[in-house]
């Protein structure tokens, strides 16, 4: 059971969170204007890295506010979490588990 | 506990733990409590709607993340950055209700009656906590969970929103129909209790 | 019957105590303090039990958690039997029962062992050789006869009535393992304040202590010491100490797993206590000071009864007063096996020899063995031992220059090995720290560490009671001070300290590091000397051999090819001696084999504790509606949707006194509600309240209606997609105000509607105003449904025109019903007159009540889902997840009527555009006939133009829902059909195992097509 | 290749066994190959196989980043079933049960398929019409299975629980020809005879890159043990293949999710047969070693950690104790976890790429072995002809474009 730091509540267990896949994915302003091809790169197409992942979560049982998360795929360490619209923080892997 | 507004009703009301509550153990070591009626509404809103949204209830919504606010019997829960629950022990909903929404009008926001959504249960006594981490993964110790906190979490399967009234008091709030599993729940953990 | 094998004093037993017990039928007598080894060692019983796969005689091997042959059943009763206990864990209690496994028809005779005798021809990996000939006789033949063959103990064939429960906990700083290093690091972590859980395995706190009888601390006597470190720490309200608890797992975020057992070993355990607790504990930071396993030498014959671990005869001899027997030979390979030799003798045992792998034999230890005159031999290899049900006699030869010389044979009924001490580094590597091989002290250490945790002591080669009680003393203390720099478990490890920070003046003997890793040599025809290095799955060093040579490179395929390290000690005793002959056969360095992972649980964990309290009625949450006990009470059958249990059907007694079946119920129900009214419970419901300036621009979003013109007051019918176009949940919504909006869900869409919502609102709209609320169970929802509808509620509600020009079909109105708030929506799904009546749930019973005795002059009639369901298929509604799977869409269902075709977006509209979701041939609602009207068929059977196609017959589309429809008097079904619409009027065929029957594809409403009387 | 035989068990025994040769050889990588496999699992070293065998391309190789088997294939609890509910998938997995049935023989290596079946189980009247839907379509399909009622679910398994439950068991499902395999044997046996048809199997050799040509052809892969030639490389990496597909360009429709599966201490036979209920998340089946195999679904976020969360294992337990509570007292031996390549449907890809020359074999997310021997032999098939085999043509990459999927989960999991 992970540790999950909600930018609203702290450091919290992840039985309290719901998973949201890959963060920064927006949905498309205007979906009709999109080919079938750029629309299942949306739909379906994920990055899916090995290493540094920016993900969504939801603190469901908690605030209930969805925030993203770099996560370390390989050894599931957090490297920060951040709100919801905000940009993905410009670090990598190896500035190590401190959020 | 408090009266209920119901007996000003012809209808009988009914609560999903009175059975149990009745023949329920008494152990001084984590007390069981199926507290009684109150108004709850849930307060959603933009910045500008907050402030008069308190002033209307009586008791400041909290700004700091999983902390409540007492007043005149009445309580404000943190429950999200934009959602508070408002709990009045033993009021009616409408009269309330009403209030915020006059002292609200305008101003983007949203206001629920939940009052039947949940009922609360009180646990309170020395293994108070010891009890509820059997189904509940959080550090109940008062640094981590000090008394004026609240928080939505889970307990077992369920999830409850958890308040500290006293170092030995707890308050659960449930959605009606968990309740039953809950109690069952603190009963089973209660067990091995004198 | 007498403890013959007891020494006259010592140990920690309480010879006041003395506790009597059954093993295989025989009773007899122990201690209070004993395990089942300790007492029946102190019996003189060796032969514990019979190997895996050759079913030898097997004896104690250790006296603890690495034990990989004395494993045994336990049984309060016949409920309550445990297989494969190790019985030098278990404790002895007064009348405690115990069986060997394994073993037909007794322990001492077993027909299994002519597997021994075929053993030339079991070679590792036997079975994927052959077995293979006449195809399909493995399954009938050769797998029935290995299945009967495997296994160790029998499971239990009754439920388990005892209770886990699972306790979560935090922690500054989580101490595994009580012996010295862990006892320092918890006091020293302790005094500084931080709070302290410390755990160990073992009944009693002190781990290698407990067998000490010279060693001194500070003075004392290190037993003496032991017993005031511990009084200190139990003293201390900042520290837990859990004995009988082992840490089985190390989870990520420092989340360490620990099993208490409670009550096992209770004469008398009552019912208040659980028999296992789950601590689940979150450390700040974490001490393992998990120790080391002292390694047995390969040798032929090494696995007769009576042959152990050095150190465990030590352990048995000095804490539990057991002598392993009366004539020891010792083969050592490190300074353990003189220790040993020492205590044993100080104990009344006589020491015949020790062979000592090593050519020089020098130190404290060897001369104080000397100087007791004990036969001391250097260079020197045990090449056998005899003895079939227990040792005695070993076969001792001089090594020369690698070559093994004359056997020389010694007499004895014990023969004590070690091969050195391997760190305990199980938690270490589960916490997916990376492992260092220490050349110098042959064994593989912690090296950085990843989660927030140190290791202390022997577990990573600190040896010398000084030392390791610096070391643990220096871990905690910066442990604690770690726990204070950093909030959160969630975050990477600090190094460890370099120098102790507090001196402790301690004596007692050092044994270094020396030891002996692989299989010793032995001179004799390797295909007659069986030398074990797993001992419970009967892996030789034969095998390994053989591993090799047939191209098993890693050390991971050699474990999976001979079994070696995968018993129920997971290689506790056999990884190292495994990794020594895999390096020697390959001529590679240990470290350049490999190691197996450790992987949880450090022991065996029981099933019960990761249950813990979910069983029977709160396995999952049983939810029940507000008027759940008045459907109970007037003899509902229910059903589970969901989490939520629903009344399915109110059975009567009809004619005779019978109970009605669900059929006669339903048609009974099904009429009343057609030619009278019925009311049905559909609080279930999922309900959420959207609220906010922008609530109608997110439901146009949201769904795929257009909802800006409807009008406060009025109700619409809602379709919701999924982002890839298919249909995922529907409902009636009712617009309270502009700003306001009633939502209603399917039963069990309800989480995952409101997931679905909030996530668009948050992630991709967040600039919309607009709130969602789950009023689920604020509302209890009484559907009154039936041409009487009105006439039975009418006079219970109070502020609202129910006349059908004020309130016609698909609105809703705020008023009372007996001085209760509702929400009154006129809303059928039925297809008659009908009203769905919201109270505060607090008043579901009471207002359902009132309706019954309100309509009871209109026979008003009670009905469940089944009713339900058959009514709304009379009427071609559908329910989402029985129509639609997933893989429908709107047009699919015939919903496109909803779908608001002049909206420039909404969630799953762009899916919807793709070429295979106007595809001609997608399956498409439509209603079934039968030729027969009395066949009801089969809700998922197939529909196929024809039946008699070979295999495979292509397929149509099939019944989604299927009734006996009172009404109509005949069966009806709905239908999923490939290019359906098309089709009606068409024949087609349902194919049955037996027979084909005969349908007509009709349109999907049977029962008043014109909806006339949805307006009463 | 020597011969495996109970006969030749015998008379090497009177040898000491000295004479048997090793099962594969441990080649250096050659320069150039045909055709070259990343990833010797189950999978890849079955495509190997059948490239050898029956397509005649035997200048082959498998490259494995650790030792052969090693991911999914010794991972997994070797439930082997093919009562799929679309006709495409129906033919896949059928396929593959009936190569299952005749693979000890064909490759000389008992993989011990033992047909025990597989039992799932229905809890409410979703389950049973999901599950006669399942029924019917395999019946015409040609593939066996058949509904139970809870009476006839108890008979064929007497341990389950089926009524004092808080999901009691109303029916079931039952795939007769289902059952189980040995995992370790599935992959030892392919490579051998991949192996003695002259592929050559690099193990500890870590793909790093996929050269390609001017015109987006594939040229060869880059590897930790230098650059090795090939115009066709078939990619079969399983949790890994977003990594490696990576490397040629390509974004992927997957998830790699951590699978959890434990195994009990070792028993006497106390369960006949496969039992799985999706609803209450839990599978189990008892090993021919005796301990009871069991798994439940993936853990909840991506992760290439190879290993899951407790509370994932407690409920799978829970599930298991809810099911037969006589198995409360058994104890968990292992526990680990695995990483596997979940599709949008849930349905594998095998198929051709955009990248002229490169192959893919993905996507099997909880549910790979048992199509190990139908999968390797279509994607042989594909590779071989640069063209999919009729049974593996709707697996493709193109359906998620156009929307033809194959949408089992949905199919199976939507409740009301």
């Amino acid at each position: 059971m992970l540790i999950i730091t909600c930018p609203w509540c702290g450091a919290r267990p992840e039985v309290e969170f719901r998973y949201g896949g890959e963060a920064h994915i927006a949905r498309p302003a205007d979906p009709s204007a999109l080919t079938d091809q750029e629309w299942a790169d949306f739909l379906y197409n994920r990055t899916n890295p090995k290493g540094l992942h920016a993900e969504r979560w939801r603190h469901i049982h908690g605030c209930g506010r969805y925030f993203n998360a770099l996560r370390d795929t390989v050894s599931d360490f957090f490297v920060t979490t951040y709100k919801a619209g905000e940009p993905r923080p410009d670090i990598d892997a190896s500035s190590g588990g401190n959020p | 506990m408090v009266e209920s507004p119901s007996m000003t009703l012809p209808l009988a009301p009914a609560r999903p733990l009175t059975a149990l509550a009745a023949a329920s153990r008494d152990v001084a070591a984590a007390r069981l409590v199926a507290l009684g009626d109150a108004a709850r509404l849930v307060f959603r809103g933009r910045e500008a709607a907050i402030g008069p949204a308190g002033e209307a209830f009586g008791v400041a919504l909290p700004r700091e993340s999983c902390r409540f606010n007492a007043a005149g019997g009445r309580f404000a829960f943190w429950l999200g950055p934009d959602e508070w629950l408002l709990l009045a022990p033993g009021a009616e909903a409408a009269p309330i209700f009403a209030a915020i929404e006059a002292a609200t009008s305008g101003l983007p926001h949203s206001l629920v009656d939940v009052s039947a959504r949940s009922v609360g249960i009180e646990i309170a006594g020395e293994r108070a906590a010891f009890v509820l981490n059997q189904g509940n993964p959080l550090d109940l110790s008062l640094d981590a969970f000090p008394v004026g906190m609240c928080t939505r979490t889970v307990f077992h399967k369920a999830e409850i929103v958890l308040v500290r009234h006293a170092p030995d008091v707890f308050h659960i709030d449930v959605w009606r129909s968990f309740a039953p599993y809950v109690w069952e729940l603190l009963e089973d953990a209660r067990r091995e209790l004198a | 019957m007498t403890n013959r094998f007891r020494t006259a004093s010592g140990g920690r037993i309480d010879r006041a105590a003395p506790l009597s017990f059954r093993f295989d039928g025989q009773t007899y007598s122990g201690f209070a303090g004993d395990t089942l080894a300790s007492a029946l060692i102190a019996n003189g019983v060796h032969l514990i039990g019979r190997s895996f796969k050759y079913h030898r005689p097997r004896g104690f091997l250790s006296a603890g958690s690495d034990e990989p042959n004395a494993l045994v059943n336990v049984a309060r009763d016949a409920a309550r039997a445990a297989p494969n206990l190790r019985a030098t864990q278990v404790e002895l209690h007064e009348g405690l029962k115990a069986q060997s496994q394994n073993r037909w028809p007794s322990l001492s005779f077993d027909a299994g062992a002519v597997n021994d005798l075929a053993s030339p021809f079991l070679p590792s990996g036997f079975y994927y050789k052959t077995f293979m000939w006449p195809a399909g006789a493995w399954k009938r033949f050769y797998e029935p006869k290995i299945r009967a063959m495997a296994g160790l103990g029998v499971a239990p064939e009754l439920p388990d009535p005892d209770r886990y429960t699972q306790n979560h906990a935090h922690c500054d700083v989580l101490v595994v393992g009580a012996g010295p290093a862990g006892l320092a690091a918890a006091l020293a972590a302790a005094e500084s304040g931080a709070k302290v859980i410390l755990c160990d395995e073992q009944a009693e706190l002190g781990g290698s202590l407990l067998s000490e009888i010279s060693a001194t601390i500070e003075g004392q006597k290190a037993t003496d010491w032991l017993a005031a470190t511990l009084a200190n720490l139990a003293g201390r309200d900042n520290v837990t100490l859990l004995p009988r608890t082992t840490a089985f797992g190390y989870f990520p975020h420092n989340l360490i797993a620990l099993a208490e057992r409670v009550t096992d070993h209770l004469a008398t355990p009552g019912t208040a206590l659980p028999r296992e607790r789950l601590w689940q504990v979150r450390a700040r930071e974490v001490v393992i000071a998990a120790g080391a396993l002292e390694r047995p030498l390969v040798f032929p014959d090494n696995d007769r009864p009576g042959v152990l671990l050095a150190d465990s005869a030590r352990t048995y001899a000095n804490r539990y007063g057991a002598k392993v027997g009366e004539r020891a030979v010792i083969f050592t390979a490190c300074d353990a096996g003189y220790r040993a030799a020492l205590d044993l003798k100080a104990a009344g045992v006589t020491i015949s020899a020790i062979a000592d792998l090593r050519a020089e034999v020098s130190g404290e230890l060897p001369a104080r063995a000397l100087a007791a005159g004990i036969d001391v031999r250097p260079s020197t290899v045990l090449v056998g031992a005899k003895g079939r049900l227990r040792v005695s006699s070993a076969q001792l030869a001089k090594v020369k220059n690698g070559a093994v010389g004359p056997t020389e044979t010694i007499a004895c009924d014990s023969v004590l090995m070690s091969g050195g001490f391997t760190p305990s580094v199980h938690l270490f590597s589960q916490s997916r720290g990376k492992l260092v091989w220490d050349g110098a002290a042959g064994a593989y250490l912690p090296g950085t560490s990843v989660e927030r945790e140190r290791s202390a002591g022997a577990c990573r080669g600190v040896h010398g009671l000084q030392r390791v009680l610096e070391d643990g003393y220096a871990q905690g203390e910066a442990a604690a001070k770690a726990s204070r720099d950093h909030a959160s478990p969630a975050r990477g490890a600090t190094p460890a300290p370099a120098t102790p920070s507090r001196a402790f003046a301690a004596n007692a003997e050092d044994l270094g590091s020396a030891g002996f890793i692989g299989a010793t040599p032995h001179g004799r025809n390797p295909a007659l000397a069986k030398a074990f290095v797993d001992w419970q799955n009967d892996v030789t060093s034969k095998d390994i051999l053989l591993a090799t040579r047939e191209g098993m490179r890693s050390i991971e395929h050699v474990k999976r090819y001979t079994t070696t390290g995968m018993a129920t000690d997971q290689g506790k005793t056999s990884n190292m001696n495994t990794l020594g002959i895999v390096s020697e056969a390959l001529d590679t360095p240990v470290p350049k084999i490999g190691l197996t992972t450790f992987r949880p649980p450090f022991t065996p964990t029981t099933f019960g504790i990761f249950a813990g309290a979910a069983r029977g009625d709160v396995f999952d949450p049983l939810r029940k509606t507000a008027i759940h006990d008045w459907a109970a009470e007037h003899g509902a059958a229910f059903e589970d949707v969901g989490n939520w249990k629903r009344a399915h059907y109110f059975p009567r007694a009809g004619e005779g006194g019978r109970m009605e079946d669900m059929h006669a119920a339903v048609a009974r129900e099904c009429k009343a509600v057609r030619a009278s009214v019925g009311m049905f419970d559909a609080s279930t419901l999922g309900k959420i309240e959207i609220v906010g300036p922008d609530a109608a621009e997110f439901m146009n979003r949201m769904y795929t209606n257009a909802w800006a013109k409807l009008e406060p007051g009025r109700l619409r019918y809602g379709v919701m997609l999924r982002e890839d176009g298919f249909v995922m949940d529907d409902g009636v919504v009712g617009r309270m105000a502009a700003d306001r909006f009633h939502v209603t869900t399917t039963t069990g869409g309800a989480p995952r509607v409101l997931a679905h919502m909030e996530d668009y609102l948050q992630t991709e709209w967040p600039d919309l105003d607009v709130w969602l609320t789950s009023t689920t169970e604020q509302w209890s929802v009484i559907a009154v449904q039936g041409p009487k509808a009105r006439e039975v509620i009418a006079p219970l509600i109070e502020g609202i025109d129910l006349s059908k020009e004020a309130f016609p079909h698909m609105c809703v109105r705020e008023g009372t019903i007996l001085g209760v708030p509702t929400r009154l929506f006129s809303v059928s799904f039925t297809g008659e007159l009908g009203f769905e009546i919201n109270v505060p749930s607090t008043y579901g019973r009471a207002v359902w009540e009132a309706v019954y005795a309100a309509g009871e002059r209109f026979g008003i009639t009670p009905y469940g889902t089944e009713t339900m369901h058959v009514l709304r298929a009379e009427k071609g509604y559908i329910i989402v997840g029985q129509e639609t799977d997933g893989t429908a869409t709107p047009d699919d269902a015939n919903l496109g009527w909803a779908v608001g075709k002049a909206k420039k977006d909404f969630v799953g509209k762009r899916s919807l555009a793709r070429d295979a979701m106007s595809a001609p041939d997608r399956r498409q609602l439509v209603g079934l006939k039968t030729t027969d009207p009395k066949v009801v068929l089969e809700e998922g059977a197939q529909i196929v133009a024809d039946p008699s196609a070979p295999v495979p017959v292509p397929m149509l589309g099939f019944v989604t829902s299927s009734y006996h429809s009172a009404v109509l008097g005949r069966s009806i079904a709905l239908a999923m059909v490939k290019g359906g619409r098309a089709r009606i009027g068409q024949k087609l065929m349902v194919p049955m195992p037996t027979h084909a029957i005969e349908v007509e594809v009709v349109e999907p409403v049977f029962y008043d097509p014109k909806g006339e009387r949805l307006n009463g | 290749m020597q011969k495996f035989s109970g006969f030749e068990l015998f008379r090497r025994a009177l040898g000491g066994h000295k004479s048997w040769q090793p099962q594969w050889r441990n080649p250096e990588p050659k320069a150039e190959y045909d055709v070259i496999i990343v990833g010797a699992g189950g999978h890849g070293l079955a495509a190997a196989y059948y490239l050898a065998k029956e397509h005649g391309i035997t200048n082959v190789a498998v490259i494995e980043r650790g030792w052969l088997g090693g991911g999914n294939t010794g991972r997994n609890t070797t439930i082997v079933r093919s009562n799929y509910l679309f006709d495409e998938s129906a033919a896949l997995y059928e396929h593959a049960v009936k190569l299952w049935e005749g693979l000890s023989q064909d490759i000389n290596y008992n993989v011990m398929y033992s047909a025990r079946g597989v039992l799932m189980l229905a809890h409410n009247h979703h389950d049973e019409i999901s599950f006669k839907r399942h029924v019917h379509a395999n019946r015409l399909n040609g593939v066996d299975n058949e509904w139970l009622t809870a009476e006839q679910v108890k008979e064929f398994c007497p341990p389950l629980n089926i009524t004092s439950m808080r999901y009691p068991i109303i029916g079931g499902a039952l795939q007769r020809r289902g059952g189980t395999a040995r995992h370790d044997a599935v992959a030892w046996g392919f490579a051998r005879a991949a192996d003695s048809r002259g592929v050559d199997i690099i193990q500890n050799c870590e793909v790093t890159g996929i050269r390609r040509n001017a015109s987006g052809a594939v040229e060869g892969v880059e590897t930790s043990r230098g650059f090795i030639r090939a115009k066709k490389v078939g990619v079969s990496a399983a949790g890994h293949t977003s990594v490696v597909m990576a490397m040629a360009g390509l974004r992927m429709p997957l998830e790699s999710y951590p699978l959890q599966a434990l195994v009990s201490e070792p028993v006497k036979p106390a369960f006949p047969t496969v039992v799985m209920s999706n609803t209450i998340h839990a599978y189990i089946s008892q090993s021919d070693k005796g301990e009871m195999v069991i798994g439940a679904g993936t853990d909840a976020y991506t992760s290439y950690s190879q290993r899951g969360a407790l509370h994932i294992t407690a409920h799978t337990l829970d599930a298991i104790c809810e099911l037969v509570p006589q198995f409360r007292r058994l104890r968990m031996l292992r526990n680990w976890g695995g990483i596997v390549d979940v599709t949008p449907d849930r349905s594998p890809i095998i198929a051709k790429t955009p990248v002229p020359g490169l192959y893919v074999n993905c996507g099997w997310g909880t549910g790979g072995f048992k199509a190990t021997p139908g999968s390797g032999h279509v994607f042989a098939h594909t590779i071989a002809r640069d063209a999919p085999h009729a049974i593996n043509a709707p697996f493709t990459l193109e359906r998620f474009r156009d929307g033809f999927l194959i949408d089992e989960a949905a199919a199976a999991a939507v409740a009301h």
